[in-house]
């Protein structure tokens, strides 16, 4: 079955880590640069990242997701370089378009920073089973039922991308134009979606049904079929992480009292 | 208890299943316009056709839950959205609730208070995450011209959200309702929590 | 072994201004195959979702009359409570596959897990059902890349880990190839060789006909008749009620062949065989 | 009487995945059943005919003309399939607008459409329901809804796709009365299908599909009498059959009337 979701089956040591260090990763490399105001920071976490994904081998598959970004960040630096209000230094004359350093630094903070926060999403992204991590969640007190439907999202996509196929096809049969002019486009967009709505909406009754004679609405505490194995180096990564964000606080403070 | 019933945080497992089903109906609906190359996004149908159904609480996790499916499938950038789709879920629930979404007017006006509402709330994270830009071409077009201009940034990029959200939260609430519209009561009436059973003894 | 005991059951959808089910009464008897018949509407999946607490608990409406598994008046506790009795299965394969589990194994585990068994107790359980529906070689398998028959077995395992008294079997194969069905077919058969009871709701009489210690025919919400499968197929008026006689009661009745015994027609291939044998071989026959 | 005939049509989604294996095949005014287990090639083959898929090699000719490049949107008027699940389709809020959505997307006028999708309503016994919204409707009516859809598209070929699962009797008869209808009007009439009674009952000839090949083809009485290939497709023939295969007879029956008769026959003697 096709998966939606851009994990990767690896076996490295990336991928073994809890999700719980990434997710906390995330947070120190979003929390520290802001709280330092330091771009410095911000680019020592890309490289940071970068390291992490090249261990998880997990590095190429970024580039997609850098190109929505990206393409925003590019016009960044052209608006910004050109039109931002405060803009008084010349920097960059390309024929009669002038870039001016106040905008260009603008953008290259904005630039650090989209970057840095989607390097560290990656990892988690990249190189973890989304089944462990809502898992995790569950473990930690998160309602099994709102579990449920974030896992169950992953399938249930899939199978809905099957669907509208098939109803493109039955709807194609029955002498629709999906290609022309927009009028020809938009009209049939509402018999595409329709079916789609319905066919879903009535497999969310039986499923609900079918979940519900399964004990999804028991009182009983939940059980798990897997096991969590708990090792030291977890406890360490995560103490390392808290640190640096205690740190970086500390560190905050100080230069606020200066 | 009619009163409390909209924003009741239990849910009955139909209401719950709807979740995954809205936000595959957004999912799809992205991919239909994108297929049929509509100038839209059309990514927020399931949303609010779930707030009409199940009220504005399960509008706010399809909202959230879609964002984060989002970042794990095509951009790690949408986590951070997930804040707009969960206004725009609880807008969409309580106006529905409300009885306001009755008829082409009421869909209208409905959608354009979800655009705005969408706009006040992205427009702080566009600010913060790419200096007020969104990514659409006319919106950042507007945006270059304001910023031109000497327009504050808030205005600018609020600008620059609005252009972009008004014509498809209009087009998205026209085609909830649509559909809405047409859904049997038999399917309706499950995702409400305040059914009684009748007694024939 | 539980006992299900219905009384005086009337229920009727939300919305809707006629009853589905018009006060139905009748036992089962511990480990008895039931065949439900009838046509569209009859109110045949109604009942079944009577028997496990969906009608009312899940649907609302309106509720009448009383069903006992054993001491446990279902309408009166949550079906999360009734399932551990009584297990339901129904038509459409796909829409059972809870689509949160990555494995046909773990999928099993779902119902397990919801029950809060312990690690070990849900291993054996689901070692066994896997292996009671021979479906133990797919344990690693993604649930929905599994085929329409194999995927079905499925639902029923979940369903048997669980260890129900009583299992409801609502069209099970209506949506499979011929392949697929009688994968499902031999399935329940090894379930009621277990001592489970079962109550199958099938269109396919010849199924029924083999199968059945007594069948039941629904119609309009009513229960027409609830016997043996060769009193219930004899009826002269069966037609009337939506259903078609197997192919070889049909045959039999229009040869005339009735069982000497029973003064029934005979209702499956063998029983046919032996008539017919026996005609050819110098019995008479009623023309 | 027009005729398809294809001709070693080979097709397959992925490389080396073949799904239809050199198909030779020529259809014409007789009912036909296609049967065979799920994956032996039956869906794929009639999206082939309908132009929902392309052949990777050979043809499907049409009264002698290629139609194997024609778009779907083309054969939308000469081919109608019955899809097997009617919620892929049905979006409109009434009836009667559903089953006029595919003669008017064909060029058929507003006046032509409604007389057709009128007349197509009353062939499926659902004469009255005009104004009705589907989804109020039970799923075997809205199978019947799905079939005046493509009823009303008056089409010279109409193609369906297990018509009877999760039918009761009445709904079976009804089915087999359309079936017969449409071969009276002239129209070449294909059905994929599991029901092996049915097929016995109501189809002259019979295709077996098995991975991806034509295992077997002809009358279906005769197809019906091959034991062992049918068991190499996981089939099992009717009932009728079965009972005359356990008492050794010679010939194969395949309905009730005609096994009765000749048994009375042979008790006479």
């Amino acid at each position: 079955m096709k998966s939606i979701s851009l994990y990767q089956d690896k076996n490295t040591v990336i991928h073994r880590i809890d999700p719980l260090s990434k997710i906390l990763y995330i947070l120190v490399a979003i929390i520290v640069p802001f709280l330092l105001a330091s771009q410095i920071a911000s680019a020592a976490f890309i490289l940071v990242s970068i390291i992490i994904l090249l261990m998880g081998k997990s590095l190429k598959r970024t580039v997609p997701m850098l190109g929505f970004s990206g393409l925003i960040l590019i016009t960044v630096v052209i608006i910004q370089g050109i039109f931002r209000p405060d803009n008084v230094t010349p920097a960059l004359v390309l024929g009669s378009v002038v870039f001016y350093k106040e905008g260009l630094l603008f953008a290259l903070g904005i630039s650090l920073n989209v970057i840095n926060i989607l390097m560290s999403f990656s990892i988690l992204v990249l190189t973890t089973k989304p089944s462990d991590m809502v898992e995790t969640f569950v473990r930690m007190g998160l309602s099994p039922k709102l579990g449920y439907v974030l896992s169950s999202v992953f399938q249930i996509i899939p199978q809905m991308t099957e669907t509208m196929a098939t109803i493109t096809d039955a709807q194609r049969s029955r002498g629709m134009e999906t290609e022309g002019n927009l009028t020809t486009r938009v009209k049939a967009f509402f018999p595409l979606i329709s079916p789609v709505v319905m066919n879903s909406l009535i497999t969310t009754k039986e499923r609900a049904i079918a979940l519900e004679v399964r004990g999804f609405d028991s009182k009983q505490k939940k059980t798990f079929l897997t096991e969590v194995k708990k090792t030291r180096s977890e406890k360490v990564i995560k103490i390392v992480l808290a640190a640096v964000l205690i740190l970086s606080l500390i560190g905050r403070v100080l230069i606020w009292l200066r | 208890m009619k009163k409390n019933s909209m924003w009741s945080l239990k849910l009955n497992t139909a209401s719950l299943v709807l979740i995954p089903a809205a936000v595959g109906i957004n999912y799809i609906g992205k991919l239909f316009a994108g297929a049929l190359k509509l100038p839209l996004w059309l990514d927020s149908i399931g949303t609010i056709l779930a707030a009409c159904l199940a009220g504005p609480i399960v509008g706010a996790l399809c909202g959230a839950i879609n964002n984060i499916i989002y970042g794990f499938t095509l951009d790690p950038v949408s986590f951070i959205y997930a804040l707009s789709q969960v206004g725009i879920g609880i807008v969409a629930g309580v106006l529905a609730y409300k009885g306001k979404m009755k008829g082409l007017v009421g869909s209208i006006i409905t959608g354009l208070i979800i655009a705005c509402v969408a706009t006040v709330v992205s427009t702080p994270i566009n600010i913060a995450m790419y200096g007020g830009q969104t990514g659409n071409i006319w919106g950042d077009a507007l945006f270059t011209w304001c910023t031109a201009n000497q327009f504050p940034t808030w205005l600018a990029s609020g600008l620059d959200e609005l252009v972009v959200d008004i014509p498809d939260k209009v087009a998205v609430t026209l085609i909830a309702f649509g559909i809405y519209k047409a859904l049997p009561k038999k399917l309706t009436i499950l995702y409400k929590n305040d059914q009684a059973i009748e007694s024939l003894d | 072994m539980a006992k299900i005991v219905v009384e005086h059951l009337k229920y009727r959808y939300p919305l809707t201004d006629e009853l589905a089910l018009k006060d139905i009464s009748f036992t089962i008897e511990p480990g008895e195959f039931i065949g439900i018949i009838g046509e569209n509407n009859a109110g045949k999946s109604t009942l079944c979702q009577a028997l496990v607490g969906i009608i009312p608990n899940f649907y609302k409406g309106a509720y009448g009359g009383k069903v006992f598994i054993d001491d446990l008046e279902v309408a009166k506790h949550s079906i999360s409570e009734v399932c551990r009795k009584v297990g339901i299965v129904f038509q459409n394969p796909f829409n059972q596959v809870t689509g949160s589990k990555l494995t046909v194994y773990e999928e099993i585990a779902f119902g397990l897990e919801n029950m809060g068994l312990s690690r070990t107790e849900m291993m054996e359980r689901i070692d066994y059902s896997l292996k009671l529906l021979d479906i133990y070689q797919y344990k690693d398998r993604n649930p929905f890349d599994l085929s329409g028959g194999q995927m079905q077995r499925m639902a029923i395992a979940s369903i048997i880990a669980m260890r129900p008294e009583v299992i409801i079997l609502d069209e099970p194969t209506s949506q499979l190839d011929p392949q697929g069905s009688e994968e499902v077919f031999r399935a329940v058969q090894s379930l009621s060789q277990e001592g489970i009871s079962i109550l199958m709701v099938e269109h396919k009489m010849e199924k029924i006909a083999a199968y059945s210690d007594r069948v039941m025919l629904l119609k309009d919400g009513k229960m027409v008749a609830f016997d043996t499968p060769q009193k219930v197929f004899s009826l002269e008026n069966l037609e009337q009620y939506g259903v078609n006689a197997p192919a070889f009661t049909r045959i039999c009745k229009k040869l005339g062949i009735k069982n000497q015994k029973n003064g029934c027609y005979p209702v499956t291939l063998e029983e046919a065989e032996g008539a017919i044998n026996l005609l050819k071989n110098g019995g008479i026959a009623d023309e | 009487m027009s005729n398809i005939e294809i001709k070693d049509m080979y097709f397959s989604y992925t490389e080396n995945e073949p799904v239809l294996n050199g198909i030779n095949l020529t259809l014409d005014s007789r009912t036909t059943a296609i049967i065979g287990q799920n994956g032996a090639g039956k869906t794929t083959f009639v999206k082939l005919l309908k132009g929902l898929l392309k052949p990777t090699h050979g043809q499907i000719f049409w009264d002698g003309k290629d139609i194997s490049q024609m778009t779907v949107a083309q054969l939308a008027k000469y081919i109608g399939l019955v899809f097997q699940n009617p919620n892929d389709q049905i979006f409109k809020g009434k009836v009667i607008d559903e089953v006029m959505f595919g003669p008017i997307n064909i060029g058929m006028s507003q006046e032509d459409a409604l007389d057709h999708a009128r007349k197509a309503l009353s062939i499926v016994g659902l004469a009255g329901t005009e104004d009705e919204n589907p989804y109020d409707m039970g799923l075997s009516d809205r199978k019947m809804i799905a079939i005046a859809s493509i009823l009303a598209m008056d089409t010279d070929v109409v193609i369906f796709d297990e018509p009877t699962i999760a039918q009761d009797y009445k709904a079976k008869e009804k089915i087999k009365q359309i079936i017969r209808q449409l071969k009276s009007d002239g129209k070449m009439v294909l059905t994929i299908i599991h029901d092996m009674d049915f097929v016995a009952e109501c189809f002259e000839r019979t295709i077996v599909f098995a991975k991806g090949n034509v295992l077997l083809d002809g009358p279906t009485a005769e197809v019906f009498a091959q034991k062992e290939k049918l068991t190499q497709a996981y089939l099992e023939p009717p009932h009728v059959t079965q009972l005359c295969n356990r008492l050794g007879y010679q010939q194969t029956f395949l309905t009730v009337e005609d096994f009765v008769a000749y048994v009375k026959r042979t008790l006479k003697k």
